[in-house]
């Protein structure tokens, strides 16, 4: 490991507060998008219920942004399993929860912080759905995404480097569910069909990355001087 | 999109309130969470059966609620499956000591979300069961799918289950029952045109005038093909033949295994139909369909079933899981024993099914 | 047009084969002329109370023939009315030597038939009284018009003098009874889309995706005027204020008058609603309406109601009188008494409407 | 009355019986229109019901084609009131029942007959639905039309040409109905609505009536050298 500890870019709990705001945002500008990818292999829900379920996520951050990090993450896990309902909610919900606890008591999240969080959250999808790579599912774009944030923080790149890294895997990760035959959930039962269509969780999931790599950068901006 | 609603956001919060107005001496409807339950619940020694589901397949699972079959029902938003936290509570509210068993349609959200439920429950010191339902012949495998969905058997195992419930069968009896009413029912469905999801707006798919969906769930999903339309005989004789020569369909489910104490895979095997098999014939409108074209289905359904050698001892016709306004029809034959005849022949008292009180 | 039909001509025909098939020990068949009647009629000694009308409005008429309700329903085509010989052939199959009488809706069609049939029975030595139900308040006078048409009022009509009729009633007692029922019942509907009668094979009418057709009939018609779409409690407010707020409506009607033994033009008049009255609340869909949005009709009605001083003291709630795919609404409000509500709630069993057996 | 009986020309139950299925194939070539003109204002079945019922007359006329024409049009107006249904059929049932009785035991019509008859089937029209002229209903088509042909053949008309008189003159009721507001029947509930469109039921009685007078035509043409 060569990561020199000045230079890095931390997460206090309010930087997480925003990301989780920026999340919501993103959601409800994608919610007619992942919902038009849910119609055409699935039934039309995804962006709905994502955004159904951020919107109470931001109506119970209030009552613990004073928390530690891992409070803040299981609250959000809390509020998404209790209000996306579908695939989506306990998927979601699950890894929120097994982030925060990954990360319980802390108020700062180092880098290694943010893998062992976003490990834990993968995890947590893979013991809830039983879902294997190339099924067509969240998990094809959430695998490549982790190996990206763990090979990066190894080769000594930064957190914004890393989480940048990150996120272009998710994207192909999300990208290279299009070919395939959805053996999972909803759009498993379309057979050949669900060939040729986007999956909407694999969608989100790189949406959400892709927020955290875009707040990191954002932050390290506001560092720079 | 044309519906008769207010605001689509606010769809289930309103029908929720209508149903608590219309049924008071029935149902009571509890808010955030939402679920709906039977106005003298808790019965003390009873087993509370409880369903849930996406909205959108009124009048199940909501309608369904009352004397005789469901203690409660869960309703999530339209076509998503509801949330732990209801089913949770939903379970608190009815049951009544002698154990809680939750019937589950086999969609990957609805599993899940009544695995999370069923656990919560448990941690609450309550005894609780989820049997799935997965009566689809429309999906072949489930090594590479998620398994048969959830559809018609499901209507049937409420009313069965409950009246099992509601003679003092205690919950392994109510949950073993649940498990061969599952296994004796195969279902098909098929849409003439899509529905619109209030949030959505628009159509789940489009099809052309001269086209139809055969093998479509229950959620606005497209099939699993599509095709030129054809006459109701010839459609009828599709769904139904499915049915009829479904070969044996295996699969590995979850249940809890309360002696292990921990959730379990459990091999389960559909026995295929045979001559001789008296089974319960179910003519489903899928919402939009209207009653005069039902009885031209059950018609052609009488006369396949009757050369196929299976004898029609009870049957059902009209809507009763439905996709919103989708125009279609599913069949579901369910090969029926004394006991479930007789279950099924019970007093309901219920919104969506009634007789005999 | 996209239906589950086999050929357009048939549709009646098979759609009474397969009521045949499914309801064998409720209702029978009869074939040329076509009518559906109980299958242990006639009752010695009890009046028959016999109804008909176009088909198309399923489960009325045919789906209520069985115990407490019709003796016998004559299905004429589709948004036709029967013709003199089924109503004929019917009363001659199910009188038990008590009478009959015919429940007519009030349409040109369905009047000038049922008073032939009835000349044609009582030729024929059968006692028989035609009362009409004209209930719908889109049409405002009857001086203009061929007078308010029979809507949902029927329905009600059907099984509270069902009910009558089954407790043995004469039939001067019934047909009052009928009368009453319709002076008190006041209707109205919408459309959000139109329907297409299979013969036709396109729509009735067009509309556009932000419009509406209120103060429509049951045939598919086009309503009185055609408005923007409005939220479903806009809608709500609209019919249910045009009804509760509906005048004293007068018209002369024709019955027969036993004494003179000719028909005769009898004055009748609807008193209006006023607070305190205890009604039935009857939301109706339209058939292609799924039954998710019915309840958010209901909550707004019951608010109105409430806020007039209506007691809502009975309600029903689904599909009972409808224009085949057709998506709409319409609302029947009836003033009940206690002899009315006790007819009401007595056991009933038909295909299409079942309680307490 | 000036009318030359050797001039004139009479029809035989032969020539009742191709007027009838005249009748039958042009209300079958016109069922489309006649139900269009009933979608517009009425419930779309005009057509098909008098299609329906003119199929069925065909259907019976073969047990009465040695009968005498009252027979014959009593027969008619028994099939249509069993077969046609709506208002259609008790209305030109018992058009045609009327005029059975009208011309009761003749075997050849001569023109007073066939006024007779006309004029007994619209007022049986009349007793059974109670219009008067200006609803806007059949009674607007026949009701010129029988007038028409009884002044032609007070003028001296013979029958061939007061028949096609007429028929233009029912051919103008029908016209007439455009304008009028409905005030009996389907069309009268849609009120100003009504406006602007023709009735459907004079327009089917315009087309009967027609086929009448070019049945007679014809036949004048294959006597006359
Ligand atoms: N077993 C599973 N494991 C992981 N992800 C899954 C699984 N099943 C479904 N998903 C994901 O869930 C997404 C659908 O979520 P959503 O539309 O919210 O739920 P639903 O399918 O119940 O409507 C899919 O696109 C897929 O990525
Ligand atoms: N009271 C009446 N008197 C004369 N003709 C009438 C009357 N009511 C309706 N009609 C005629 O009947 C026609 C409609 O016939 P049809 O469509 O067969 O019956 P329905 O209106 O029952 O569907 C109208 O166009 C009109 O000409
Ligand atoms: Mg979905
Ligand atoms: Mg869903
Ligand atoms: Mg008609
Ligand atoms: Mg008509």
């Amino acid at each position: 490991m060569t990561i020199t500890r000045s230079e890095e870019l931390t997460i206090t709990t309010k930087e997480l507060l925003m990301c989780l705001h920026k999340m919501a945002e993103v959601l409800e500008a994608n919610r007619e998008y992942l919902t038009s990818l849910d119609a055409a292999i699935g039934d039309a829900d995804h962006g709905i219920n994502m955004d159904r379920g951020f919107k109470a996520v931001l109506a119970k951050l209030p009552s613990v942004e004073d928390k530690d990090a891992g409070t803040i993450l299981k609250t959000v896990g809390v509020a998404l399993v209790s209000t996306v309902g579908g695939a989506g909610g306990p998927l979601y919900g699950t890894a929120f929860m097994q982030a925060g606890m990954a990360v319980a008591g802390k108020y700062e999240l180092e880098p290694q912080d943010v893998l062992a969080a976003l490990d834990a959250a993968l995890k947590g999808v893979v013991m809830r759905g039983k879902a294997d790579l190339g099924d067509k599912t969240m998990v094809d774009a959430l695998t490549p995404a982790v190996n990206a944030l763990r090979r990066a923080l190894e080769n000594g790149s930064g957190l914004t480097e890393a989480l940048e890294q990150a996120a272009a895997a998710a994207e192909q990760g999300m990208k290279d569910t299009i070919p395939m035959l959805a053996k999972k959930g909803r759009a498993s039962y379309l057979g050949e069909r669900s060939i040729g269509h986007q999956d909407p969780g694999a969608t989100s999931s790189y949406l959400l990355i892709r927020v955290m790599a875009d707040v990191a950068r954002e932050l390290q901006t506001q560092q720079e001087p | 999109m044309k519906k008769l609603i207010n605001h689509p956001a606010n769809v289930v919060k309103e029908e929720l309130e209508g149903i608590a107005l219309a049924y008071p001496g029935l149902v009571k409807v509890h808010f955030e969470p939402n679920f709906i339950y039977r106005a003298d619940a808790p019965i003390p020694g009873k087993v509370a059966v409880i369903s849930g589901g996406g909205s959108g397949h009124e009048p199940m699972h909501g309608g369904f609620v009352g004397v005789g079959m469901l203690d409660a029902a869960c309703p999530g938003e339209v076509f998503t499956s509801p949330t732990p936290d209801q089913m949770l509570e939903a379970a608190k509210m009815v049951h009544g000591g002698a154990g809680v068993l939750y019937i589950v349609k086999n969609y990957t959200g609805d599993v899940m979300n009544f695995e999370m439920a069923a656990d919560m429950a448990r941690a609450e010191g309550i005894r609780v069961l989820n049997i799935l339902i997965d009566d689809d012949v429309a999906v072949k495998d489930s090594l590479y799918t998620a398994g048969r969905r959830g559809t018609g058997t499901t209507v049937l195992a409420e009313k069965i289950c409950g009246a099992a419930a509601e003679r003092g069968y205690d919950l392994k009896r109510v949950a073993d029952l649940c498990r061969r009413v599952n296994i004796n029912g195969r279902s098909m469905g098929m849409a003439l045109t899509p529905c619109t999801v209030p949030m959505a707006g628009k159509p789940t798919f489009e099809l052309a005038e001269d086209e139809m969906e055969v093998g479509i769930g229950i959620h606005g999903e497209p099939g699993r093909e599509r095709m030129k339309l054809k006459t109701a005989d010839e459609i009828t004789e599709m769904l139904a033949l499915a049915i009829i020569e479904d070969p044996p369909y295996r699969r590995t489910v979850r249940e809890w295994d309360e002696e292990k104490a921990e959730w379990v895979e459990v091999e389960l095997e559909d026995p295929p139909f045979r001559p001789g098999d008296p089974v319960l014939a179910f003519v489903n409108s899928m919402g939009g369909t209207p009653d005069i074209e039902l009885p031209i289905v059950y018609r052609k359904l009488h006369e396949i079933c009757t050369k196929k050698g299976l004898k029609i001892v009870r049957n059902l016709i009209g809507r009763y899981i439905t996709s919103l306004e989708m125009q279609g029809v599913s069949i579901t034959l369910l090969r029926m024993d004394d006991e479930m005849i007789d279950l099924w022949d019970a007093p309901v008292k219920t919104p969506g099914l009634r007789w005999g009180m």
